[in-house]
């Protein structure tokens, strides 16, 4: 208790080089904290926050795409009670590939490891949703006439699949949040958050129902 | 330089600026909130693609149509079916709750064998094995009689294979457990001579008088006759409700006509003698259509005059001569009895004297009236070859003494044989088969019962549930569940038209289990010689199938076929009218108004058992949706409420929500007391279907049994069970 | 041991004595906090809270306590605005004591919810129509302000006030004191009327709703008042407590009789509104909604919402002390005066109490019954907790800060160090 | 809070609720941070401490 | 406001006092769909999360002319005044929400932190807070509906008109081509499986609909009904309810307002 008051006192009451060279390393360490906990923030924070994950086949849309004739629907379909199929379920799949078509190591692995096996794909969906969040493929799709590239970018030329990236707090898709830490995005499939949902649905004045918000009512989106 | 507390402090100011213009603390805080919102302990049930399976339900034989409903093989919920004849869409509470009778934890997963009081896994094909072996033994010792089966129905396929499973084997001892519907086929059988089911055209009548009966308390087709009910008060009927306690269907009946407990048929009676007194019955009908009048007159006599019954019933004299006048000036009149949702058969006389009145109104097989429905016919197997230990067997004594000297007009009387199986010295039944039903828990004085199947060296229980017969088993054989299987529903009961329904499988067997009627057929097949013979199919499956023939392409589409053009037959007696006093009725003693057993000094209160919707209590336990469900006037926590009129509790010295001992001559349960208005004073009420042992946490533990607390009464002229109550005491706890 | 950190000129028991005293105290804290922890980790189960019971003791603390904080924005608002320049005797204290006021009020709220991670959803998704938002928001700008007006106070210490940079500190901001305590009463003035607010819109539960002034239901207005007017009782109650319990005189007579004068007016003006407000709910906003005054306080089961609580509120806490107050010869009277100032801080109570809870015990729907709360072990701890809190931060602010101007001059030792 | 948020309406409740909020907020700011800064002026001109008063 | 554009309804209820039983299937049926929780002890109403309640009332005489009648309590989605139902504009995180379209409160169980004010503000006990974590017995979570979402602890849940069914409905309308929805296209799972027939559903503001037939709101008087024995609970507190009730009794009618002497003490330990 003692020392450092008279450290403070001599501080205060001298002049030249001490104080001086006291301030700069109150300055130093002021930097040195800075740019550490920006350093961690920034750089070893959200290598810690995601987990990365391989999904189980790799799967090319792009050869697929070549392949079917109805586009993206050809095996993401309406069901004909409205709802929407999502990612394919094995049975599908085996219509083409009860064997390997063709030489491809991951049509191998799936029809090996799957197919044989009968034992559903666990496909790591990059945009799942809560289980708070109804989203209604048909009125985007159908009524809206809006293209899939909108919300999941131009996955259908990909051949390859990217890497999973899991929040390892949420559960979710950083695909969810987005690539960018600060939630900035630069194109309209970038991030999957309810803001930019309501981006879009101001714009367009979807259902503007809401007392509240004079926007859409809450049960839109939400079940 | 020298680093001094400052540099720490500036070294941590500067490190909470970098932190704060970071990502970090910002995504943590929004992602700790997402993850507030998804909690992995939290279910999310898992998408996929809706369907729709069209069944019926088998839960109770009211033969409603039912929509499973699944997303992709879970069965997420059971709807009414839409268009059903029985149910149109609407459904009851239990049938709702249908899939968490599927999904229970109290299912029984696989064969079980009991080995040194605990239970032990056992493989199907030992299982049967074994139990062969045991009923082999029995048969080679030449008591093939003392193998017993207990069911709920004695109808459709897999009752059928049941009793040809006996019959080859060579017992009798096929065992119904009780309801109204004894009493319905003996009344309709003496007086119309047919052997039919009783239907009931609520709908179309414009008078409805219930002598305790709970229309909507799951009496007949419970959903059917909710509908039905609102349809005829739809246009313009009326119902009057003759009960002791204000139950719901007295409550949303147009008349509320309390009677002390018991003396239904005496008022029945009354009402026979003032409209035959004033002549108010419908003379062509009894003219042309009907013999024995002048005995049915003299039977309503004199001791029967409206004081008389008023004594009887603690109805005024006036309001019985209101309510007579009433029903016979209705177009179209029906009387129907079986008290609560009639799970007790009740006295023979007293289903005469309702259903004569019935007749005095000419309401007998006609629109609005009681309809005699005929029994299934599409079951057309051959007869089986016999062999003599078989045929010797099937000639002995039913144990119950059912169709016998003592009570030749009953076809089942499971009420008697626990008393058959502790009589004697020796147990006559040695091995008991019971499916789809519990009668540990729902026969009158289960400790009577209890005692008695302790009796039994072998029982075998196909219960798909943990229930309190399946707990004294010795090997439970779990059948599917409801939404697991096929089964044909014969008939749905009190339903004025022949229907036949199909439960079709919803999703697939989750466990190791069998369904009761391909149990049958294996276990056949491993006994060998006359009896495998006697079973010829592959499967119960193929066996339905061929049975159906034709119906099944319908069933399976639709879930029923009805025969809408359907008229009642004519009276088949003798004399083929209706016959008021044919020799068989003339035999019966005469009615008398069932006492409650126990002694009045020491059980000043008399305690009724009431039914509601809220609460099985059949061979199935309520699931959790069920006692959720409940009103706070029936439960609390495990405490069962008890309904006493406010006057009898102020003598008693308690008051609303009191804890109680409510005791019985069978024995005692503590209870807390609820004051309603609606119940006659000195009576205590309690509701059926709690007090379970076995089930689930959801389920056991919770309230009294009341058939715990009362003991069995025998209807003198048919052995029917007719107890109703029994004497009690309510005292402070 | 710690004689360098006690004010200088004032005398102070021994560090043992103190440390006993505040680990007495702390058990007790130890113990809410433990069921404050309970009560975060297996959720509000731990209460005896129900579903017609969603708000219960803890909401009625929050109320009771940031109704008696008020002292601090008041007697602010008459030091800094009014330029009651006498009060600066006792400001300090008041904003020790609306410090404690409204950081226990915000810890329980904290406890209170049922998803406290997702709790700052209340300020990012705003609905700006709810009293509670209107609440929160005040509340946690108003807790900032009285940190800003405690942190000079700490600074004070005699040790901190040695290192330049917070002495200066000290000295700037008590220069624009009279802003920062501007800024504290109008917020105050909003938080205080919002949770009049809280029940006052609720028209689903005729016993607590009012009709009103533009957005603003009638108990707006009187919580704001009853606040200043009950606030500084309750200053005036704890300082009187304190200097109880260190056997001396810390505030002179003349202040005590000054803000106690003031707050007797407020007292007796709040109350005749009070009693208009009451007359017009009774006589004409309850009718209209189908129910007269006696259905809400009669046939409760042992009549724990009788008239009497009524009569309690507004007669016995409300217009006695007011009388009392405002008379010069009852006021001057230490023991009248403190009865006074208690009597009031019941009454303030008792108000929040019943617009709390009576609001849910009053059966709405005809056909149901009132409902009864008793509230759980952890309720109660809970709520103990910041009072625990609140008297340890009293005995160290008390030990090491010179809370009280006058202490010296009131209090001189011989041969002051 | 903000008026990029999704709740946010430009509508008279809002810009009167969270002026005042904003308008609040500004002036603890500005008047805090105004205090800093000249709390590190002053000390930096050698005021304050054992220095800045009469007493010792 | 109510017909400012076709697609403005108001989804009502009309519910029959008359055919109702009392029998519990609408709240067992709103519970299987709905994913509503239940615990070992569920006795204690209070506790008990039950978006359906059928209330027992009774006419408060002496037995015998004692007489009772059921009374089923969905969500009453009020209106209140131009959409500021009671608990809708208190809710200080916007997880309530009244919405013109369909007039439907909605409940974001996610959005909500558990503050409880909502339930303060509602007279009718519709509100009802998670204070335990929702747990099935193992096996039971299969028949969990995936188009309800199952609520966390701590939050505060209600019925909303089986909105899901709505939005299901609506999606099989867009594959069709067709933006407006048949009369019995949405319905709630208490009117599918009221075996009585008591619970009808529909659009209050569609003339051509059973519930605006036979309710006959009266849009100049805050929706009140036209139709002589139909009553809204609390009228008089100006909530604007769209839950019409029926009964051929006056006590009945009386029972829903505040005008008759209590008649029921709920049971409470």
């Amino acid at each position: 208790m003692e020392k450092p008051q008279v450290n403070v006192t001599s501080a205060a009451s001298g002049h030249g080089e001490k104080e001086e060279g006291a301030g700069g390393a109150v300055i130093l360490f002021f930097i040195l904290g800075l740019v550490g906990s920006l350093l961690v923030g920034w750089v070893l924070f959200p290598q810690l926050l995601y987990s990365k994950k391989r999904q189980p086949v790799d799967f090319n849309h792009d050869k697929h795409m070549e392949l079917v004739s109805d586009g993206c629907e050809s095996c993401h379909f309406f069901r004909p009670d409205g709802t929407y199929s999502g990612v394919p379920q094995l049975a599908q799949c085996i219509q083409c590939h009860e064997e390997p078509n063709g030489e491809d190591p991951e049509e191998v692995k799936f029809v090996e490891e799957y197919v044989k096996k009968e034992r559903e794909v666990p496909w790591l969906v990059y945009s799942r949703q809560p289980a708070c969040v109804f989203f209604s493929h048909a009125a985007h799709v159908k009524m809206a006439k809006m293209d899939c590239v909108t919300c999941h970018g131009p996955i259908g030329e990909s051949t390859s699949l990217k890497v999973y990236q899991a929040n390892r707090i949420t559960g979710y898709s950083r695909d969810i949040w987005g690539e960018n830490m600060l939630g900035v995005k630069r194109k309209s499939w970038d991030r999957m958050k309810m803001d930019d949902c309501a981006e879009c649905h101001a714009g367009a004045h979807v259902n503007p129902g809401s007392v509240q918000t004079q926007k859409d009512g809450c049960f839109v989106c939400h079940k | 330089m020298k680093i001094d507390r400052r540099c720490f402090l500036s070294f941590i100011v500067g490190g909470a600026a970098g932190t704060a213009l970071s990502p970090l603390p910002w995504k943590i805080t929004d992602d700790l909130s997402i993850w507030s919102q998804n909690w992995p302990w939290t279910p999310v049930p898992p998408a996929g693609e809706t369907s729709f399976v069209t069944s019926t339900c088998t839960l109770c034989p009211g033969g409603c149509g039912i929509s499973v409903r699944k997303v992709d093989e879970r069965a997420v919920k059971v709807e009414g079916l839409k268009g059903h004849p029985v149910n149109d869409g609407g459904l009851c509470i239990l049938g709702l709750a249908a899939a968490q009778l599927l999904y229970a934890p109290t299912r029984v997963r696989g064969p079980l064998k009991k080995v040194d009081g605990a239970w032990r896994e056992i493989s199907w094909a030992d299982a049967i094995k074994e139990i062969a072996a045991k009923l082999a033994d029995l048969r080679a010792k030449g008591q093939p009689q003392s193998v017993a089966w207990i069911s709920e129905s004695d109808r459709g396929t897999t009752a059928e294979l049941c009793k040809r499973f006996l019959t080859v084997y060579g017992s009798p001892n096929y065992f119904r457990t009780p309801s109204i519907q004894d009493a319905y086929e003996t009344a309709l059988y003496l007086t119309q001579g047919q052997r039919a089911m009783a239907g009931f055209d609520v709908a179309q009548a414009d008078f409805v008088l219930s002598f305790s009966s709970g229309l909507i308390e799951g009496w007949g087709s419970p959903a059917y006759m909710f509908r039905a009910r609102n349809a005829m008060r739809q246009n313009g009927g009326r119902i009057s409700q003759v009960e002791p306690r204000l139950s719901k269907t007295a409550a949303k009946a147009d008349q509320w006509v309390p009677i002390k407990p018991g003396t239904e048929g005496a008022l029945a009676l009354g009402l026979v003698h003032v409209i035959i007194a004033e002549g108010l019955y419908r003379k062509n009908f009894i003219d042309s259509r009907s013999t024995g009048f002048d005995a049915l007159k003299q039977i309503a006599g004199a001791s029967y005059a409206p004081e008389a019954v008023s004594r009887l019933t603690g109805i005024e004299a006036k309001t019985i001569v209101d309510l007579a006048k009433a029903f016979a000036g209705a177009k179209k009149p029906l009387a129907v009895c079986g008290r609560g949702s009639g799970r007790i058969p009740g006295g023979l006389q007293e289903v005469l004297a309702v259903h004569c009145l019935n007749a005095l109104t000419g309401s007998i097989n006609q629109p609005g009236g009681v309809i005699a429905v005929p029994e299934p016919e599409y079951i057309d197997w051959p007869e089986p070859e016999m062999d003599a230990v078989a045929s010797r067997g099937v000639q002995q004594p039913r144990l119950d003494g059912a169709g016998r000297d003592g009570f030749p007009l009953a076809r089942y009387l499971l009420n008697r044989l626990p008393e058959a199986q502790t009589a004697g010295a020796s147990a006559p039944v040695q091995a008991l088969f019971v499916s789809g039903a519990n009668p540990v828990y729902s026969l009158a004085d289960t400790q009577a019962v209890a005692k008695a199947f302790s009796k039994v060296p072998l029982i075998v229980s196909l219960s798909s549930y943990m229930d309190e017969t399946a707990a004294m088993a010795h090997y439970i054989l779990p059948s599917h569940a409801h939404l697991e299987r096929y089964e044909d529903v014969p008939a749905a009961l009190g339903f004025p038209k022949p229907i036949l329904g199909l439960s079709k499988p919803a999703v697939k067997p989750a466990f190791k289990t069998k369904y009761v009627g391909d149990m049958v057929i294996a276990l056949a097949k491993a006994m060998g010689g006359p009896v495998a013979e006697a079973f010829g199919w592959e499967s119960y499956e193929a066996c339905l199938k061929q049975t159906l023939g034709n119906a099944w392409d319908t069933l399976v589409k639709n879930g029923y076929v009805v025969d809408a053009k359907f008229k009642p037959g004519e009276f088949e007696t003798p004399s083929q009218k209706f016959e008021f006093n044919n020799p068989a009725l003339a035999k019966l003693p005469a009615y008398a108004a069932q006492r409650a057993p126990g002694d009045e000094k020491s059980f000043p209160l008399t305690l009724i058992p009431y039914d509601t919707m809220r609460l099985a209590s059949g061979p199935i336990g309520s699931p959790p949706f069920l006692v959720k469900a409940l009103e706070e006037t029936v439960l609390q926590q495990n405490t069962a409420l008890v309904d006493v009129n406010p006057a009898t509790a102020k003598d008693l010295g308690l008051s609303e929500g009191s804890a109680a001992v409510l005791s019985t001559p069978k024995g005692s349960a503590r209870v807390k007391v609820h004051l309603f208005d609606g119940i006659m004073p000195g009576l205590v009420a309690l509701p059926r279907g709690l007090g379970h042992t076995a089930y689930d946490k959801y389920l056991a533990g919770k309230g009294v049994n009341t058939n715990a607390l009362i003991s069995p009464v025998e209807d003198p002229g048919s052995g029917f069970e007719a107890g109703w109550g029994i004497r009690a005491n309510l005292t402070r706890a | 041991m710690d004689s360098a950190l006690i004010p200088k000129g004032v005398k102070r028991c021994s560090i043992g004595q103190f440390a006993l005293w505040i680990a007495v105290v702390g058990a007790v804290l130890l113990w809410g906090v433990w069921a404050m922890l309970l009560c975060y980790f297996r959720g509000l189960n731990q209460t005896n809270m129900n579903n017609a019971y969603g708000f219960a003791l803890w909401i009625w603390a929050d109320l009771a306590v940031i109704a008696l904080g008020g002292g601090a924005f008041f007697t602010g608002l008459l030091r800094y605005i009014f330029g009651k320049d006498e009060l600066k005797h006792i400001i300090n204290y008041a904003v020790l004591i609306g410090f404690i006021c409204y950081s226990s009020a915000l810890l329980i709220l904290a406890i209170d919810v049922g998803q406290p991670l997702r709790a700052w959803f209340i300020f990012w998704h705003a609905n700006v129509h709810s009293m509670l938002t209107e609440v929160a928001f005040c509340l946690t700008c108003y807790f900032g302000v009285l940190t800003i007006e405690y942190v000079p106070l700490v600074l004070e210490n005699r040790q901190i006030d040695r290192l330049p940079f917070f002495h200066n500190l000290t000295h700037n901001m008590h220069g624009i004191m009279a802003l920062f305590a501007a800024t504290g009463a109008f917020l105050s003035f909003f938080h205080q009327g919002s949770l009049g607010g809280v029940s006052g819109v609720l028209y689903g539960r005729p016993f607590g709703f009012r009709t009103g002034l533009l957005v603003w239901p009638w108990t707006f207005f009187l919580y704001t008042w009853s606040a200043a007017a009950c606030g500084p009782c309750f200053t005036l109650f704890i300082t009187r407590i304190t200097e109880m319990a260190t056997c001396k005189k810390l505030v002179k007579d003349s202040v005590v009789e000054l803000l106690a004068k003031i707050a007797g007016w407020m007292l007796l003006t709040y109350i005749v509104a009070k009693i208009i407000d009451t007359v017009y709910w009774a006589a004409v906003t309850a009718p209209a909604m189908g129910l007269t005054l006696m259905d809400f306080y009669s046939n409760n089961p042992g009549s724990a919402y009788g008239l009497w609580i009524l009569i309690a509120e507004v007669g016995v806490c409300g217009v006695l002390p007011a009388v009392m107050l405002v008379a010069p010869g009852i006021r001057s009277n230490p023991s009248m005066r403190f009865i006074a100032v208690t009597l009031a801080v019941i009454g303030a109570c008792l108000n929040r109490w019943v617009m709390v809870l009576q609001v849910q015990a009053v059966p709405v729907l005809p056909f149901e019954g009132w409902f009864g709360y008793m509230p759980s072990w952890q309720e109660i701890a809970t709520t103990i907790l910041p009072v625990a809190y609140g008297i340890i931060l009293i005995s160290l602010s008390y030990r090491y800060l010179p809370v009280f101007p006058q202490e010296q001059e009131l209090n001189p030792i011989e041969g002051g160090k | 809070m903000f008026p990029f948020s999704f709740e946010w309406v430009w509508d008279m409740g809002h810009m009167v609720f969270m002026g005042g909020l904003w308008y609040a907020l500004g002036i603890l700011g500005m008047g805090l941070t105004f205090c800093i800064i000249k709390a590190v002026y002053d000390t930096v001109q050698g005021k304050g401490g054992d220095h800045g008063h009469g007493h010792h | 406001m109510d017909q400012q554009n076709g697609n403005t309804k108001k989804y009502g209820m009309v519910i029959d006092l008359d055919k109702c039983t009392g029998c519990g299937a609408c709240m067992v049926a709103c519970m299987a769909e709905n994913n509503v929780p239940f615990r070992e002890d569920d006795t204690d109403k209070l506790l008990s999360v039950s978006w359906m309640r059928v209330y027992r009332l009774g006419n408060g005489k002496p037995f015998p002319q004692v007489e009772e009648c059921y009374l089923p309590r969905p969500c009453q989605q009020c209106e209140g005044h131009a959409g500021h139902s009671p608990c809708v504009s208190v809710c200080p995180a916007t997880a309530t929400d009244y919405d013109m379209r369909t007039g439907i409160v909605s409940q974001i169980p996610t959005r909500c932190f558990g503050c409880r004010y909502c339930m303060a503000a509602c007279p009718y006990h519709v509100r009802q807070f998670n204070w335990w974590d929702p747990i099935w017995p193992d096996g039971m979570e299969r028949m969990l509906n995936p188009n309800v979402s199952v609520r966390m602890r701590g939050v505060v849940e209600k019925c909303g008109f089986c909105f899901h069914r709505y939005q299901l409905a609506t999606d099989k309308a867009y594959l069709d081509g067709r933006r407006e929805l048949e009369e019995g296209e949405y319905q709630t799972a208490c009117a599918q499986a009221c075996p009585a027939g008591a619970i009808l559903f529909g659009d209050l503001n569609n003339p051509t609909h059973a519930v605006h037939k036979i309710a006959q709101p009266d849009s100049t008087h805050g929706g009140r009904p036209r139709n002589p024995k139909a009553f809204r609970l609390l009228e008089r507190l100006g909530t604007n309810p769209k839950v019409y009730y029926l009964s051929s009794k006056e006590w009945v009618r009386k029972a829903g307002d505040n005008q008759v002497q209590r008649t029921e003490q709920t049971p409470k330990a």
